[in-house]
């Protein structure tokens, strides 16, 4: 709650726990990158809360020294919220993987981006449910083969920056994770930015996805910062050039500058952190607010 | 002079009854009767029936009844539906311009209403001039009712107050001229009345949440919870706080989740759809230790089932309703006031427990209004149970904080986010004293011990044991009646009335439904001679929580789900049938 | 299941329930109208299955001749999806709120927009939640004040059509309850559309909403027809026209003539109604299927 | 020469030792040995201790043992962890590449297995090498293993073949220099062994549901219920039907539910946090009256828990979980062919109750393998229940199919989309005959009464009773277990050993949980001197449901939830010891 500015080091950011992810996973270069734009900003580890779904992905928190909240499938982003408003002097930043956020967690997160709360999304993306073994996820490819759509899948991805923007984001980007130094960047600029921020963040997973690979990806994918003209304020340009590079780009996609957060919108609320007020009452105040029950 | 009274009005929904017997309502409770006010209705908007009932008297009244004095018919429907219910002499007051007819045994008091509201200038008048006919049916003189509309309206305009006070004075007129002496006499109110506000459960338990230091709430409408939200949406802004309609119950329970562990109190209410919804984030809370209130205004289940219908049937939702075993403590108030006490209550047990406390509440509960002494916000101690002391966390340095340290009581100090060195990963997953997963036996043995310890055994704040039951009535009765919720007001009246037919009776409440007061309970079943559950349910579900945990002895169970309410006299009806049946004698 | 073409009468589609819905509510449109295109497509009564949200607007299913199936709040989506692939020959018929629709029901609606199924869905959005009396819903308009808003919304409201057209949908078009002669033909083509198909139908709720009223939409509404050289099947002119009119229009919005429905692209799934088929195995085929287990 | 064995191999996850357990396993099977094989597992992909056990016998074996004779460990963590339950001369094998230490008292095998591997060519082979020098110590002869490797690999080719010989004969000629006589020695097979698979309870529930006629499955993956969607993705198109995977359980069962109204059967399978979340979908069947199948795949709960551990503790969750009051039906199979069997009735039952059914099932049972007779088609009869006829709907005429007609039995012929004058409503809100909502209090107690009667008594099928308990053991037993879901395995042996103790023991295997066969069980206490429920769970659930229900009695529990397996000499310990702790005389 206090805000001092030591110079903090990356092992202030780190725990002690050993591996939970396959040697090469995608997860690793996420969870550096978000470890390292903590400690760039100069964030205390105790300002920071990680609110981690489930999944391979959502054991990032495991990692992280930070007040972490594993949630339940799905159900990252209400608890992000709910931590936000309680404390708004907090960075709060959801992470968990694809399934987690486009399958169950859809609506939420639909809702999330509408109301714009100052809140960082990392969905750490590899196209298939890691932790489960294996099962097609929202975001994997037409025809891709899981162990449950041994047939190839039938389903159209989702595309979760389009239809972000279409929603009404106010800040949205895509990273990879071999990509260190756009990745930091990016999450600089997310946690920095003031209201909702999804970065989407390509993260292979090595042991199910023989398809998306780091190899696939160095190929596939346009960085925005060389497209001559590129303006992430413009949002037709957004969802156009989306269109065109299939969302296959990394970089800051949109950006609106005049986004106000959910928190400054609700009416009553004070700048400092409800969790750092006392809880006792104006009497009076709640007397007439009782006496108007007569 | 009668000491208590019972005034109803019925007719379509979305009329504006509502107006007229919320005013009536007001007046009476100013006046300083108390007031027991409940409706029927129906789950559309406009069409369908509804009526409101104002039960009143010099003593408190805490139940539905069926004996009333002036039934003030809106359309023929009510009396059709409602004049069965009118007590000997009792009278139907009804306007001459629907060309109401009546049942034989009624007492037909019509006049042209409409007429006198339009010569009075606006048809919106009727209302007024049915509750000064009503008023006057009922021996309760005019006064207060035109010093209600005086504060009323008189910012409006005098006019407004003048034809107010005609349209009182003409309804009562007409209704003297026809009734002449049929007319009821209630006493006048006692005189020692101090001031109380009429108010309903959901507002109450809002309010209580408040002074207890509640400063968030999130959930989304259902009815008959709704007002929970729509109550703080008022007032929560004024005091810092906030009040966010969520696009789901999932979502409603996260968010609250999420606010407790930032270090806000934070409580959701919905009703049984909502609470199925969050079973999951229940045991979530539950494993994570974080304190939680959740408000469930029972409704008729399952799935929508009956929705404006009262019923007590989410019991085993509320105790067991989620996958594997996380502890819950539900609380079970049946008054106004008690709610009040229990949604304060219910924020101290969650911070001293560190986990989820559910309020078993139910639509009469949460939507009948009642006269209460006005709550005091000093009446509600806030004691926020174990917490992480900042300077000792700081001095303790990196990675030593153990969030789920080992203590005697099970329950451990939590630190906040802002908390130097109280970093910590709270996590569905089993997980060991500083937070981390791990899949370690004896590990695990503890924390489910932990955990479940919370559920057992006599539920303590401050030291002090919280009531789990309470008992009123005679010593070693015949015949002990235990129930909770809104039912409890009708158990209280039964038990009178059996107590007048010379039989010995005692009334257990059950305030604290997990951990259920075994041992209190089973004293005081082998105490009395026969014991009865009333509830309103099918599966006689506390009964079976009861045996479930032990209690034994001779208990019959009292059921009602049809979505009418209990009365007293049911009660005590049924309870003299199954003592005759089970061959008991029934003295008296 | 037999594909008689007798001519229906209207009353044919009616039931004898009395009114569960306040007189001059805009559902009452909605109903005349999809009980009009039914008429017209000459689809017997029981080839017909609607599937119904909770809200006001749910009860729609109460009214009409035909098979009917009563959700909880919020899950049309996947039951309509269970029952077209059940039977494919039945015209299956989704409808429901805003609040049913897009509050908590949004994950399912985006899934459903994503895999196509050929169903039809038919939201009834009044900008409020009507059956539990006036709160605020996911297509209120900032600032709205209701009974949880009574300083007005701070929320972002959704954009469905939008959302709909980014997440890949084949089919969007919207409608007003008070145009009973586009409604209707809109509601024929979605029916005839070989896919999933959204029909936002603005359907007034007279009780509650009085802002988004019937003269309202009168003057705020643009026909699609007005608009010289607009191409429902142009995707990038669907979505500027809705982000030029801000979605208040009317008409076919977009269309994607080459779709094709997620029950042709399941892997084995046969052309006739899977619910007409004996239930009996191919014992040679299951005993090799077990042995596969030795 | 031994009756049984059991071996057992140890390393990290992600390294390859499941196929080289699976081969031996299989084979073993093959051979015409009954064989039980199970493992644990941790909660991630790569690393982490993993191990596989396989119990072979000459006669059936049903449940884990901590008797090992071969422990193959791949790296010292395994050895550190596993050498425990090594027998009384027990082998530990191991690679003598990571230098083993053994602990004292066991007897170390080690060799260079990776550099025999690589002079075959290829460290693959250490796999194989493994299996042919575990096949030694065991005395198992390696012609069953090179047959399988030769049918296997020849399409590959001849020197696939050839080396993996090699790789067998190597391993067992290293293993029987360093064991000399100190390997042990199987009895051959049994010579009337019939063909057998092996197989587990997830593919084995899939198989008894397509064999009863399911033809779609809707589901959501979760740990340990995964592999029912992905068996029928495999098959389900086969024969027409469909398998798909949802965006979560709430829409997963809805589809369900959807499809089973359309008139196909349909199911889902799921773990605790899906069934939470399916809690109000599955009230809603149950107010609908439309069948449903769903899977619960019990493990270490609440909230995530520890989902790769063995626990039976959705008990509540699954008969009492949801708000309101449906009607639900529960099943409990413990072995995979009651797995199959209990798939199949579910659907029967479905269809001829008309509400949700329930198949408690647990990760023991869904994971591990066992050796059964292969399941036929015809084992399954299909039993639709209660189906309108099309003809007499065309002769009844419009408006007049009442979908929920009184019948005696409260179950009323249901009629699908497609047929003519078979519409109706269906609805979650209160209704009457034809479907139609209505509130009327009468029709509601008929209704409830209607709905809730699905739950009581005994389950009928075709006329038949439904066994809902199965009891093996002696008359009169001093001591009566019961148990359910895959424990009954350790269960059953540990009867054995407390009657080799001389004690009279008999078992009751719970298969219904919903409706409880409570005058069964009571008879069976009354008829007992001590009962024991032993279940994986810490509040003794089964024991609650059986008080609740009214069972009475001196029955104790016997609970684990640690997730460790219950093994069958720690039963039968704790039951002695609870039994001197009662001051009861243990007999022998
Ligand atoms: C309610 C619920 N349903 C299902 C699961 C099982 N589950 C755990 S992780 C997961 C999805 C994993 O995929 P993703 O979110 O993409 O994360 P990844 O492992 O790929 O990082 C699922 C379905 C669960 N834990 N809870
Ligand atoms: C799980 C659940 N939560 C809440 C409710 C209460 N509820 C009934 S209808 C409704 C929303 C109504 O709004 P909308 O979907 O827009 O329908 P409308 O009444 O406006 O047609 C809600 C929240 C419910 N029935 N079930
Ligand atoms: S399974 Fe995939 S996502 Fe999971 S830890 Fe391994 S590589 Fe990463
Ligand atoms: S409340 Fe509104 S939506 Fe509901 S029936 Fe009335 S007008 Fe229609
Ligand atoms: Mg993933
Ligand atoms: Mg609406």
């Amino acid at each position: 709650m206090t805000t001092q500015q030591p110079a903090y080091k990356i092992s202030d950011y780190r725990t002690d726990e050993s591996s939970w992810w396959c040697p090469g996973c995608g997860d690793f270069g996420v969870l550096a990158a978000l470890q390292k734009a903590v400690m760039e900003l100069a964030i205390a580890p105790e300002n920071v809360a990680i609110v981690a779904g489930i999944g391979c992905s959502g054991k990032i928190g495991n990692y992280i020294n930070s007040y972490n909240i594993h949630t339940t499938h799905g159900r990252t982003m209400p608890v992000a919220l709910g931590v936000k408003l309680a404390n708004r002097e907090l960075t709060v930043i959801a992470a968990g993987g694809d399934g987690d956020g486009y399958a169950i967690g859809m609506g939420h997160f639909v809702h999330a981006l509408r109301r714009n709360p100052n809140i960082t999304y990392v969905v750490m993306d590899n196209q298939i449910y890691g932790l489960t073994k294996g099962q097609v996820s929202p975001t994997s490819m037409e025809g891709f083969e899981t162990r449950s759509t041994p047939a190839g899948s039938i389903e159209h991805p989702i595309r979760p920056l389009q239809m972000a923007i279409a929603t009404g984001a106010t800040f949205v980007a895509q990273g990879f994770s071999s990509k260190q130094k756009q990745l930091v960047e990016i999450f600089k600029q997310a946690i920095t930015h003031r209201g909702f921020s999804l970065v989407n963040t390509i993260s292979p997973c090595v042991t199910f996805n023989k398809v998306n690979t780091y190899d696939y990806f160095k190929t596939e994918l346009t960085d925005l910062e060389t497209i001559a003209g590129y303006d992430p304020t413009n949002r037709t340009m957004a969802i156009e050039t989306l269109m065109a590079h299939h969302e296959r780009v990394t970089g800051i996609i949109y950006r609106k500058p005049e986004s106000v957060p959910f928190e400054d919108r609700l009416p009553g609320f004070r700048a400092d952190g409800l969790a750092t007020r006392p809880l006792e009452l104006n009497e009076r105040e709640f007397d007439q607010i009782v006496m108007s029950y007569r | 002079m009668l000491e208590e009274i019972v005034f109803k009005i019925g007719g379509e929904q979305g009329q504006g009854l509502d107006s007229t017997a919320d005013t009536f309502a007001t007046v009476i409770n100013r006046l300083g009767y108390w007031v027991y006010y409940y409706k029927t209705f129906q789950s559309r908007i406009k069409g369908g029936h509804t009526d409101f009932t104002i039960r009143l008297g010099r003593e408190r009244v805490l139940a539905a009844v069926p004996r009333v004095h002036v039934l003030a018919a809106v359309d023929q429907e009510s009396i059709d539906l409602l004049s069965g219910e009118l007590v000997e002499n009792g009278l139907l007051l009804a306007d001459a311009h629907f060309k109401p007819t009546a049942p034989s045994g009624t007492d037909l008091i019509a006049f042209d209403m409409t007429g006198i509201a339009r010569e009075l200038g606006n048809p919106i008048y009727r209302g007024m001039i049915a509750i000064g006919a009503s008023a006057a049916l009922l021996g309760i003189p005019l006064d207060g009712f035109k010093q209600y509309v005086a504060e009323r309206f008189r910012r409006r305009s005098e006019d407004i107050v003048q034809a107010n006070w005609s349209a009182l004075e003409r309804g009562a007129e007409e209704a003297m001229k026809l009734a002449g002496s049929r007319t009821f006499h209630m006493a006048p109110p006692p005189a020692e009345a101090g001031e109380r506000i009429l108010i309903a459960g959901n507002e109450a338990m809002t309010l209580g949440a408040m002074a207890a230091g509640c400063r968030a709430v999130f959930a989304y409408p259902i009815t008959p919870a709704s007002e929970v939200l729509e109550t703080a949406t008022k007032y929560f802004p004024r005091i810092g706080g906030l009040a966010v309609q969520m696009e789901d119950e999932l979502s409603a329970l996260a968010a609250c989740v999420g606010a407790n562990f930032a270090g806000v109190r934070a409580m959701t209410a919905t009703s049984g759809p909502g609470i199925s919804l969050m079973q999951e984030n229940l045991g979530w809370a539950g494993i994570c230790e974080i304190p939680v209130v959740v408000i469930d205004t029972q409704r008729g289940g399952p799935s929508t089932g009956m929705p404006t219908k009262v019923e007590q049937s989410d019991l085993f939702a509320l105790t067991l309703g989620g996958h594997g075993e996380a502890p819950r403590i539900v609380l079970a108030p049946g008054t106004i006031d008690q709610a009040y006490g229990d949604a304060a209550l219910a924020f101290n047990l969650a911070d001293n427990y560190h986990c989820p406390v559910l309020i078993a509440s139910d639509l009469g509960l949460a939507h009948w209004k009642a006269s209460v002494p006005p709550f005091k916000a000093t009446d509600v101690q806030i004691d926020r149970g174990p917490l992480a002391n900042t300077d000792e966390l700081v001095n303790l340095g990196r990675d030593v904080f153990q969030r789920y340290a080992r203590t005697p009581s099970g329950v451990s100090p939590r630190s906040f986010p802002g908390q130097p060195h109280g970093q910590y990963l709270a996590s569905g997953a089993e997980h060991g004293p500083t937070g981390k997963v791990t899949e370690n036996a004896a590990n695990r043995r503890y924390m489910m011990d932990r955990r479940l310890s919370r559920q057992s055994g006599t539920l303590m704040l401050g030291g002090e044991p919280v009531a789990g039951v309470e008992y009123r009535g005679d010593d070693k009765p015949e015949v002990l009646l235990i129930s909770y919720g809104s039912t409890i007001g009708a158990v209280w009246e039964a038990a009178t009335l059996l107590r007048a037919d010379g039989m010995r009776v005692g009334v257990a409440q059950i305030r604290v439904i997990q951990p259920l007061p075994v041992r209190d309970l089973q004293a005081l079943i082998d105490g009395a001679g026969h014991t009865f559950v009333i509830e309103h349910n099918a599966l006689g579900q506390l009964a079976f929580l009861m045996r479930g945990h032990g209690v034994h002895g001779r208990v019959g169970s009292i059921l009602k789900y049809d979505g009418t309410l209990f009365l007293a006299d049911e009660v005590a009806g049924r309870i003299k049938d199954a003592l005759l049946s089970e061959g008991a004698t029934a003295a008296g």
